[in-house]
């Protein structure tokens, strides 16, 4: 049985599942694998029951002779009885990998994520902040959820995990990745226009690439100006709205090669996009609407989010993009 | 298909067999109905109970805004209310229909005064700037001499607008109900074999009096 | 729902109308009053036996209730099934209540309260 | 038989305006009828094209974006759950076929209520009126579950909407209500509740849903509407709430409703497998009793609609294991039906295909049901494309089978005409094999992770998504073909004799279609509803 269910389990996490990424993950596909077998005979004894009698007893005639058999309580405490032990059995089982999945461990390296419509951050311990979740490699990992707007939901299919983060309170989960590589971060709880988009990625890498990677992120502040500005696009999740690269809207207006352009806006008249017309635009979104493009805008207002150097450097990075 | 035929001097549709069987009939349906009454302002009463035990001290800060005397001459003036509908059976029953109207009638007045009494503690707190939720305005609280303490003091007043708005609104629905069978009473339309729409709109009044009686200790007492 | 099924087709057994003498609704309208008072004086001297105040308020409002549906409304005098009805409602409310309370009140920042 | 007395509830009294002030049971359930037709047409038509647009993803060069943008999709997306599941699936099979047929077979003239019972579709359709007018005021995009704090920051008509759900909600209690007393109060002499025909007990256990979980849905609705006028804050985490407690109470009804959903659904299919195999009902005390048991456990599961939705693990496991309980009395319906096929004369004209589709399709989503109860593997399969395969294969593959078997079943009893049997056939094949198609490889994707109400989607999900929405064109013709027989039956049906299936229930032994006062004389229930002797 427990080969067995080894065996279902490996060929279903190659096929119909994603990679396995932590061990919670084989438990959960194990129970799964079970599940699908149980899911599979009943539905064979139920459908195939179904055909083979169709067929069996198929009307001959009009007057065709059926037995009259009313009920047997035997058969239906058998049918009651048998199902309600599976579920027992399952439900027990499920109990036990959610208890896992639920108790914290108490040594874990801790991240802070917040999502935002439409994106999440992870904040480090040493108050590195970035887009990409970086994780050390078989170390316990606990994120601990926070939302700034409506209900997002964290979710890692290759970790089987997900959490919803919820405003004005803090939910957590947490994992222990087994497997190197990089691994995709959908928000599972709808959360408006770009719900698809949220999608981060979640690397797993070897302590030690873990902790150089900490500390250069940390030595942000010595960057070239325009470089943190960059940085700060991508944790901003300005991305996930606007193009860098080519002129293609995407929710918003393409920023490429925009610095100095006119552009016509539906306030009436056009505006020339200088340092105070994208400072204006990141902090009021709502001032000028570019024709074209949805009236009241989508985009959030940053204003009190970010520092003056902040968006300087934002700024001359919008300049930079030729 | 309805049509009806007359029974002993009732009008008793076709589908039914006789009086009792449309009268019991029509007593489960209005007893069915008041269950969905009572799912309704449960589901305010769960959440009240539920946040007042997360946020004591500022469901406490709440309370203190309102008058249990107020309260109290409503709770009674609702309780006589109540007793003045049941006479409004009873004399219909006993075959007294004009007597059945003046219960009725006071029965309405006697709403009417709770509402009126609604209306001053309404206009008093809006003075104040006790508004609901977010509206709530804490600067005209201040000049009141009355700072407010707890940050989230507006859900208090949501719960206690939405509680005692849904409650008034089913006290002016109660009112115009029972003017209505009050008119038909009038026109002679009940007797001691029939005043099932009475009995039902007194239902539903005792409703309304029962929800108040919760009512009243849950806002104004246990603050 | 089994105390429906004793109902199928009797002629209206139960439904003869009771009807209750105006003593007794004057006894009931008194003891709501009285109790009415008895709520406000508990309330006045509550700093007294403060944790107990909530359950001596509704105490005294279930009583409340209780009267008013007993007589009021008559059903004391109703069918049963009535009664089942009547109460299903109270239920339903029990267990929305019962299940909202047992989620927020053991929910927990850290671990598990299992 | 004989010849009747009076002529049929169709011709009794003409007039446009006479079908609006009826109280005739049977004419409101045809004025629900053409409510519900066109409200699906409706809802189907999104459903193509949320398919349409997830074709391929966004990214891809040969097909462009089909709705301009994630706020389209999701409003698209918002209309398709709601109309479905308030317009067309709730009122589906209780109101119009449990309005027809519950009088009927029991032996009543009427449902206890008749004036109720009118005004319940006139109330049904303002609220669904006040719907369809959001549509053209400020389209929603909350998804049909409101779920706060996002319904009370869209831009959207949310208020309008909540109020127009409020609406049709009081509707659904008013046609609840009325089954209840019906069903306790107007039971021909002889009827006992151990007589009556399963569907009606279908029916009737849900009347008993309908009028215990919708006031909850009322009121959370109403607080709703009051969070974005006034912000009461008692969902808005900003103002000190909680909106897990708003999933509470929305699942509080919304779990029901599920069962609202399904339950007359396995009633139709009751009358269908034993009218189709002649034989009597395998365990008739059984599936009368179960379909109470899951009306009584359904008030009790709600949570496992919010296993990662921030509710604590004790309540997570309590409602796991409960949610375990409801599993049972729907296996014994699902064995007893599989029994009863056993030894009968089984034939294969359209009814019995839907059944034995229902059957097929609704065991996949059963099972597919437990295994999303289960607390760890639900954490992984919550919210995504898993979920919306599942309750497809019992919302659809479930009850939409069954209304559509339990139409052709009954239409030579509501009409008095026939239906022509090979375009129902034909019909059901191409809904079938496309439902299957359609929705099948939604499993896998929800198992490869890919969340639901997703407007675009990464690459690796392509293949699947293509063939799923093929299947929705398949299912689009099926229907179409349905749409046909419906209008050639109607317009040139042969004249149906009273009882075509040789069917034991009461609603069959009076004239097809029925008079007015349904019975020429009033019935006397001597045996149970399926002596197939």
């Amino acid at each position: 049985m427990a080969i067995w269910t080894l065996l279902m389990n490996k060929a279903m996490a190659d096929t119909f599942m994603p990679a396995q990424g932590t061990e919670i993950a084989k438990s959960v596909d194990n129970l799964y694998a079970f599940l699908v077998v149980v899911s599979f005979i009943s539905c064979a004894i139920l459908i195939g029951g179904m055909i083979y009698f169709a067929m069996k007893y198929k009307r001959k005639s009009a007057n065709d002779k059926t037995a009259y058999i009313t009920h047997d309580t035997r058969l239906e405490v058998l049918w009651s009885v048998v199902p309600l032990i599976i579920f027992m059995v399952v439900f027990a089982w499920g109990w036990v990998i959610f208890h896992d999945m639920r108790s914290m461990p108490a040594d874990a390296l801790e991240i802070q994520v917040t999502g935002k419509q439409w994106a999440w951050t992870a904040e480090y311990k040493n108050g590195v902040k970035s887009v990409d979740i970086v994780v050390p490699v078989n170390r316990n990992v606990k994120i601990v959820l926070a939302s700034e707007d409506v209900l997002h939901s964290f979710y890692v299919p290759s970790f089987r995990i997900k959490q919803d983060a919820i405003p004005g309170r803090y939910t957590n989960l947490w994992f222990n990745a087994t497997k190197l590589g990089e691994f995709h971060v959908f928000c599972a709880e709808y959360c408006g226009t770009t719900h698809s988009g949220m999608i981060t990625r979640l690397k797993v890498v070897s302590q030690e690439d873990f902790d150089k990677w900490l500390t250069s992120e940390s030595e942000i502040g010595t960057l070239p100006i325009a470089e943190r500005g960059r940085k700060y696009f991508q944790t901003r999740a300005c991305a996930s709205c606007h193009n860098v690269d080519n002129p293609a809207a995407k929710v918003g207006p393409s920023l490429y090669q925009l610095f100095g352009k006119d552009e016509s806006v539906q306030e009436g008249g056009t505006v020339k996009v200088d340092e105070n017309y994208i400072r204006e635009s990141i902090l009021d979104p709502q001032a000028k609407h570019v024709t074209g493009f949805p009236k009241p805008s989508p985009m959030p207002s940053f204003q009190g989010q970010l520092s003056e150097s902040e968006l300087a450097a934002l700024i001359e990075y919008i300049k930079d993009l030729k | 298909m309805s049509t009806s035929r007359l029974i002993n001097g009732v009008e008793v549709a076709s589908h039914f067999r006789d009086v009792n069987h449309q009268y019991s009939s029509n007593k489960e349906g209005i007893w069915l109905f008041m269950v969905t009454e009572i799912l309704m302002f449960g589901g305010l009463f769960v959440g009240y109970i539920i946040f007042h035990s997360l946020y004591p001290e500022m469901f406490a800060e709440g309370a203190s805004y309102l008058d249990w005397k107020m309260g109290f001459v409503n709770t009674l003036v609702l309780i006589f209310s109540s007793f003045t509908m049941a006479l409004g059976i009873y004399y219909n029953q006993v075959g007294q229909p004009k007597r059945a109207t003046w219960a009725l009638a006071i029965t309405v007045l006697c709403g009417a005064i709770f509402m009126v009494i609604k209306y001053f503690e309404y206009t008093h707190k809006f003075h104040m700037g006790i508004f609901p939720g977010r509206l709530i305005n804490p600067e005209m609280m201040a000049e009141h001499g009355h700072p407010m303490q707890h940050a989230n003091l507006g859900m208090y007043f949501g719960f206690y607008y939405c509680m005692s708005g849904l409650h008034g609104i089913h006290v002016l629905i109660g009112m115009g109900l029972i003017t209505w069978v009050m008119i038909r009473n009038i026109k002679g339309e009940f007797n001691p074999k029939y005043y099932t729409p009475i009995e039902g709109v007194g239902i539903f009044w005792h409703i309304v009096d029962l929800i108040w009686i919760f009512l009243f200790p849950l806002l104004y007492l246990v603050g | 729902m089994a105390n429906n099924q004793s109902h199928h087709n009797d002629h209206g057994a139960h439904a003869e109308p009771h009807v209750t003498p105006l003593r007794t609704y004057l006894n009931v309208g008194a003891a709501l009053f009285a109790l009415t008072f008895l709520t406000i004086i508990a309330h006045v001297f509550k700093a007294h036996y403060l944790p107990l105040a909530p359950f001596i308020a509704f105490g005294i409002a279930a009583i409340k209730a209780f009267l008013v549906m007993a007589w009021f409304m008559h059903l004391k005098y109703d069918e049963p099934s009535n009664r089942v009805i009547f109460a299903l409602g109270f239920f339903g409310l029990a267990v929305l209540f019962a299940f909202c309370v047992i989620d927020i009140f053991t929910r927990v920042a850290q671990g598990t309260v299992l | 038989m004989g010849h009747s007395s009076g002529k049929s509830y169709i011709y009794e009294e003409p007039g446009l305006k006479s079908w609006f002030t009826s109280l005739d049971h049977k004419r409101i359930a045809i004025l629900y009828f053409v409510a519900v037709m066109f409200f699906f047409l409706v809802g189907g038509i999104m459903a193509l094209l949320l398919r349409l647009e997830l074709f391929a993803p966004n990214t891809s060069a040969n097909v462009g974006q089909i709705l301009k943008n994630g706020d389209a999709y999701n409003q698209v997306l918002t209309y398709h759950g709601a109309i479905m599941v308030f317009m067309v699936i709730i009122p589906g099979i209780p109101a119009i076929l449990g309005n027809f047929f519950l009088p009927l077979q029991i032996g009543a003239k009427d449902v206890a209520f008749p004036r109720l019972n009118l005004m319940s579709w006139y109330v049904f359709m303002l609220g669904a009126s006040l719907a369809v007018a959001t549509f053209f005021a400020s389209k929603i995009d909350t998804g049909w579950t409101f779920y706060t704090p996002y319904s009370i920051r869209t831009g959207s008509s949310v208020v309008m909407m909540v109020v127009a759900a409020f609406i049709m909600g009081m509707s659904s209690i008013l046609t609840g209500l009325n089954f209840i007393v019906t069903v306790h109060r107007l039971r021909a002499p002889g009827m006992t509740m151990f007589r009556m025909p399963l569907f009606t007990w279908a029916i009737y256990s849900t009347a008993v849903l309908q009028v215990l979980a919708t006031p909850v849905l009322g009121i959370t609705l109403l607080l709703l509407m009051m969070e974005r006028v006034f912000g009461v804050g008692i969902f808005d985490p900003k103002l000190g709430g909680d909106p897990v407690l708003f999933q509470h109470f929305f699942w509080f009804y919304s779990h029901p409703a599920v069962y609202i959903m399904i339950l007359p659904a396995m009633g139709v299919i009751s009358e269908l497998i034993t009218t189709y195999s002649k034989k009597t009902i395998f365990g008739y005390t059984a599936i009368a009793l179960s379909s109470i048991g899951i009306a009584a456990v359904s008030f009790f599961v709600w949570g496992h609609h919010m296993f990662v939705s921030g509710q604590s693990e004790l309540a997570g496991v309590l409602f796991s294991f409960i949610t375990m309980l409801v599993g049972v009395p729907t296996a014994i319906k699902m064995f007893n039906w599989l029994a009863t096929l056993y030894k009968g004369s089984i034939t294969f004209s359209a009814p019995m295909l839907y059944a034995l589709g229902f059957m097929f399709l609704f065991a996949i989503g059963g099972v597919t049901g437990i295994i999303l109860a289960v607390t760890a593997v639900d954490v992984h399969f919550h919210d995504t494309y898993f979920v919306v395969a599942h309750f497809h294969y019992v919302m659809v593959g479930g009850t939409l089978m069954a209304i559509m078997g339990g139409f052709y079943h009954w239409f030579p009893k509501m009409f008095g005409k026939m239906y022509n049997e090979l375009t129902a056939q034909l019909s059901w094949v191409f809904i079938f094999i496309g439902f299957n198609v359609t929705f099948f490889p939604q499993f896998i994707l929800g198992a490869k992770g890919m969340p639901r109400r997703y407007f675009d989607y990464i690459p690796e999900y392509e293949q699947l998504n293509k063939i799923s929405t093929v299947g929705s064109w398949l299912i689009g013709i099926g229907f179409l073909f349905g749409l046909y027989t419906i209008i050639r039956g109607l317009t040139s049906g042969a004249k149906a004799p009273p009882n075509p299936w040789g069917s034991k229930t009461l609603e069959w032994q009076t004239e097809s279609p029925p008079t007015m006062h349904n019975f020429d004389h009033d019935p006397i229930v001597t045996a149970g509803p399926y002596e197939y002797k």
